[in-house]
């Protein structure tokens, strides 16, 4: 399990003066040395980008979600650009358990980073399977469930958006880890909150919201569906606002940490993901756009908390959220952080 | 694939950085196509013939996903690199590229993937469709540095779609190497796709002969079937929507041929196991863009 | 009711050339001259615009959503921009029923277009009671009721999106009126197709696809939301991908036609709705940006028809949609309209 | 208001049009401020002080919504109208705008809203915060063109913030009518702000007065208490985030005073009730942006 220091001493002198913001996030047992963390399936297994990236930097790195069975993904073409953001439809692409377990977690070691598996499973004895051969192992800080895929025909974000269903896996899956459980959700569902709820319920340490929301993409001048399947899963700027709002939503709901995901490109809209109530962020599509994108989030986040006098960060997290008794209110709630920190007068 | 091939393969692939570049130079080319000079701190290696590097076009541009393109040129000066690229303003991230004008930077994630394995044995006959020209010259020029002569064939649809046609001329003749042209409707050179050409002339090249060939997947895929029917190796630059650039998305997936499928696992290639695709697919920002015709399953490539 | 010619007749000659594709879509008893209609709530009540646009031009109108009291509306701030988006949080002002039915009624019927009026309510009782008060109404060629506005309190999208109570409460207007009944869905709930099919169960004659998605932003220089709900409705290119998505979910699952809503901002945008199997499309954002957007949106849709030869929308219609049984397919349907105007090689 | 003011108002109010307008000129300005110059065909009506357009900067930007500007300027030349804009590239949308290059073409929707009823009797004076000058040049040019001078406040933080002083000093100059400078920090004119400076010299002015300002809000509801408060009608121009700017959106709500709720639905005040807000917003895109200050319930203005 990986212990750092809460007070962030950045190793790179021309990053701006961290000084002595403190910027730890506790996920259950996990402690992690600052919010930012790169999103599933947008970093590889971290050693893709060892030689551009400090990742000793970074709060965490969460791997490519891995299944029992190897996958090849689905076949091309699985990208496809949208304005403002991009659709995906991988399908899971991933080397499988036993490689998994003989290759990557080796050098998942050497990272130098917390270490955040994602798992996925058509079925909850799939889930269950994996975190019996994985649960113990050294190296990994904790573990994403990915509730939320929604690129594969099995076991992906629709089958697992039934609260019961989640709250039962999960209870199956705690036992089996006492690392960090991390349940991560769908954004294309009725209510979040109720499905939050259900993974406290279950005993999940923290959930993730969201992953990609369910998009489709036409390609008129060669008539056809530009995806390999119907559908892929939208991420990006585009989805910044959607997601900001299920991830308010969520951490309106639960006790429970919750990691924001969904469109974050900047150090500002970290801070606005945690102003609603996240405890720390992802970052996915950034990572297409600037490999060295989650130490920028990073960094500018730090300065904006800097320049305004802010020592820890859990005094701004959720500080902008209307508290419920007062939903309708865009002003940040009395006597928050950010009520201070509103200029006087516009 | 030689020792030193596979250790340079494995040393390169993660041996790009990201590094802001300078705009030097930026004009028409002719045929609809435009010509950017970037300098880059040499901090990354030089790109061989055949890699590309991603442009990261950043907002306030309509554009997210960084756009890959091929690397036409590379040049050292002191202690900078000067790379040239070939486009056509065509969408909407070529036409925010158009814009730049010398002076102004732009992000580059630079050398990426793998380029033409040049060292192979034989005549090289070099294939280019199109704007694919542009890094087949390049791979000229690296072959014609270590003292070897080239078979250019270079084909287009109409002589207007000739990129660089002019250019290509002297360059090739300053090189000793021969330009074979082909339009499809025989508006000049010969009156045929480049294949029927290469057909046609193969045997009076010297023997044995390896193919390198850049333009559309449908060219491409000809080469392929050129080069299995006459049992010479081909190599090709592949493309493929990309996100990353890099290996860690997987949104590029080309599919293998069924050889290539029984091999997987089992060469390396070079490539670490971590940027490799899977027995199905190889990645084409990593594994390729340049592939051996044969390791691919043409009836699946589009 | 609105009947018109099937063949459209353009009087703007420097239009493309209409020619004589078949453009004419039926919504139950309403007849529409063509599938571009106006959204609700992004057109007014047609008379602002009626100096700029030749309405006539038009599939059709929809008016802003009436209630059946009138509605101040939200306070400010009621709109934020996003990355290729926008939110709004109007809160559903409008008149109320006696105004409108006095004031804006008349004028609609001078307008030239077919006229779709947009009913929301807080519950089925008041649907009902503005059905009963307008049904009957001439001038109005259709309902469209409003089950997705996600800036209101009470009776917004999430009352709305219980399949068992859209049907019931369709049961219950269907009887109160012999014009187009249009069921408007909200695209915030894990499954559109099973609104869509309670919608067709209770008796609508096509359902809306979609209203637009819950949003969230923030304002990070002033620390506080933009909007003056915590949330607001995301709307515009930004949200086309899952609009679509939703749009063929929703037309692959029920018979009725399905009207595509959502970052239609060109006539390719409508091209590609139509081609997943919307029978008519709604321009909303778009009106904004450009008043005459509607009928540049139909004139570019035509021409790209025109230049393919395809003599009916019809034939186009659904043609790029997956056939559930290939739903992984990204070609298009053996033996549809697209398969053949696929080119050959790309 | 006079029965003409509200036929003009009813007439104008759906009088824009949407046209294609050509970049004549574009500058800076300075304290960090552009000047733009719009040639507009003029089938649409020659803007009012006051009134403004809606500028749609289109794809590919990274904008999507138009960005209202008060027109600062406008002339006829032959059946052309020009019309001037200053503004500060601040954001997106004003990066985007000031990008575009004399040639350009840019749709605009013109002109919008009301402008500032200057035919009301009383000796006029503009007050104008930062940019807020612009429009209100503009006003002081078409109260001398009716041979009336007026009396012209401009206040800003500091003296580097007086946008276009000299400009403004010219200009009022050749009118004959009086310029009235204060800095909050005293480093030009009057050491405080603008109103207070008004309220020192208000009594040396030909009463009755009528007060026609823009700048930022906390201004404006400064004029507005000291018009209360002296019983001196004051003509504020306001601002809001606006979606379309015509009237349909009605995402620009301003709060009614209780006064104008009150009065709300009998004085119609000229504007299409399609038009008109309701009891409890008024709509800033066509009941404004200049509104009658009593019209408005300050506390709730942001
Ligand atoms: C390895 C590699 C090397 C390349 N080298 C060059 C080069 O040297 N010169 C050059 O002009 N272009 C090159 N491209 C293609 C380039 O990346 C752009 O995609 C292309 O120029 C169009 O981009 P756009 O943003 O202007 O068009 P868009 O608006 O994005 O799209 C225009 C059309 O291009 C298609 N397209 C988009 N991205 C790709 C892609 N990555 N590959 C294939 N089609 C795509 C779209 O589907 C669409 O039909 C290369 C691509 C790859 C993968
Ligand atoms: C009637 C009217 C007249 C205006 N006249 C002028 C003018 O003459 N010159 C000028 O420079 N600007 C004027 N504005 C403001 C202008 O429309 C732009 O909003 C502003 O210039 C910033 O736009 P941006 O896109 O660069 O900034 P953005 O990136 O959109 O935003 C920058 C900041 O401006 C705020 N903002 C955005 N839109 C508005 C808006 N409509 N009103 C107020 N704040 C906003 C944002 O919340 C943000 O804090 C006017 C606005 C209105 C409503
Ligand atoms: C190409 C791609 C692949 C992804 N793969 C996975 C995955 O394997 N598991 C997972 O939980 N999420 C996956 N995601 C979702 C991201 O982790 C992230 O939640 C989502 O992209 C939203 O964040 P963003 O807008 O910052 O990218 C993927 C996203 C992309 C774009
Ligand atoms: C400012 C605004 C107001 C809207 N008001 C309504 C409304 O009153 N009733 C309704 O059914 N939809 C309303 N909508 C939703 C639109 O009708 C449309 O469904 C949605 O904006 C998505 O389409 P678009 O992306 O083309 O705008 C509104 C949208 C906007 C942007
Ligand atoms: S583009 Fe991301 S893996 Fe190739
Ligand atoms: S901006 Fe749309 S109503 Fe005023």
């Amino acid at each position: 399990m990986t212990k750092r220091p809460g007070l962030a001493e950045r190793s790179d002198p021309t990053g701006p003066r961290i000084g002595s913001v403190d910027l730890m996030v506790r996920i259950g047992p996990l402690t992690l040395l600052n919010p930012v963390l790169t999103a599933s399936g947008t970093f590889g297994y971290g050693d893709e980008y060892a030689h551009v990236v400090d990742l000793g930097t970074l709060g965490g790195v969460i791997t490519k979600t891995v299944t029992v069975k190897p996958r090849p993904g689905n076949p091309p073409t699985r990208i496809a650009e949208t304005p403002a953001g991009m659709l995906n439809s991988i399908g899971l692409e991933n080397v499988g358990l036993e490689r998994f377990r003989r290759e990557k977690l080796p050098k998942l070691r050497e990272l130098g980073a917390a270490v955040v598996a994602s798992l996925g499973g058509e079925t909850p004895r799939e889930l269950a399977r994996l975190m019996e051969a994985l649960g113990d192992e050294p190296g990994i800080g904790g573990f994403e469930i990915n509730f939320s895929c929604p690129n594969v025909s099995k076991g992906g974000a629709r089958y697992w958006a039934v609260p019961r269903r989640l709250e039962r896996t999960l209870l199956m899956l705690r036992p089996l880890t006492r690392r960090a459980l991390i349940a991560k959700l769908s954004p294309d569902v009725t209510s979040v909150a109720d499905l939050a709820k259900a993974c406290e319920q279950g005993g999940a340490d923290a959930v993730t919201a969201v992953n990609t929301f369910v998009g489709m993409s036409v390609d008129l001048d060669h008539v056809r569906n530009r995806l390999n399947r119907s559908t892929g899963g939208l991420s990006g700027p585009a989805i910044k606002p959607l997601a900001l709002a299920r991830c308010w939503e969520a951490a309106a709901a639960v006790a429970i940490p919750v990691i924001g995901s969904g469109g974050i490109m900047s150090g500002r809209d970290a801070l606005e993901f945690i102003g609603v109530g996240a405890a720390a962020v992802q970052v996915g599509t950034l990572s297409f756009v600037r490999p060295r994108g989650a130490g920028e989030v990073l960094d500018e986040m730090v300065a904006w908390l800097v320049e305004r006098g802010v020592r820890r960060l859990d005094d701004w997290r959720g500080s902008l959220a209307p508290r419920p008794d007062e939903a309708c209110a865009p002003r940040p709630s009395r006597g928050t952080l950010a009520e201070r920190l509103r200029p006087r007068r516009r | 694939m030689s020792a030193l091939a596979l250790q340079e393969n494995a040393a390169r692939a993660l041996a790009w950085r990201q590094v802001t570049a300078r705009v030097a130079r930026h004009q028409d080319y002719g045929a609809g196509h435009r010509w950017l000079d970037l300098v880059l701190p040499a901090v990354a290696p030089r790109p061989l013939a055949g890699q590309f590097v991603q442009l990261l076009l950043e907002a306030p541009s309509p554009v997210l996903l960084p756009r890959p393109m091929s690397v036409a040129a590379a040049a050292t000066r002191g202690d900078r690199l000067v790379l040239g690229f070939l486009y056509a303003p065509v969408g909407s991230g070529t036409r925010t590229l158009a814009a730049l004008e010398p002076g102004d930077h732009v992000e580059v994630l630079s050398p990426l993937g793998r380029g033409y394995p040049l060292e192979i044995k034989g005549t090289p006959v070099l294939v280019a469709g199109g704007r694919g020209v542009a890094p087949l010259l390049f791979a000229a020029d690296a072959l014609a540095r270590s003292g070897r002569r080239c078979e250019f064939f270079f084909g287009a649809r109409d002589r207007g779609r000739l990129v660089g046609l002019e250019e290509a001329r002297r360059r090739l003749d300053r090189m000793g190497s021969r330009l074979h042209l082909a339009t499809d409707d025989g508006s000049r050179g010969f009156h045929g796709t480049v294949m029927d050409l290469l057909d046609r002339v193969a045997l009076r090249l010297p023997q044995p002969l390896v193919i390198h060939a850049c333009g559309p997947h449908s060219m491409l895929k000809a080469v392929a079937r050129w080069g299995t029917g006459h049992g010479v190796p081909a190599y090709v630059a592949m493309e493929s929507i990309m996100a990353c650039g890099t290996g860690v998305c997987r949104g590029c997936p080309l599919p293998r041929s069924s050889q290539a499928r029984a091999a997987y696992g089992r060469s390396g290639d070079g490539v670490p196991p971590s940027l490799l695709g899977n027995r199905d697919y190889a990645m084409c920002c990593t594994e390729g863009p340049v592939f051996a015709a044969e390791d691919l399953d043409w009836e699946r490539v589009e």
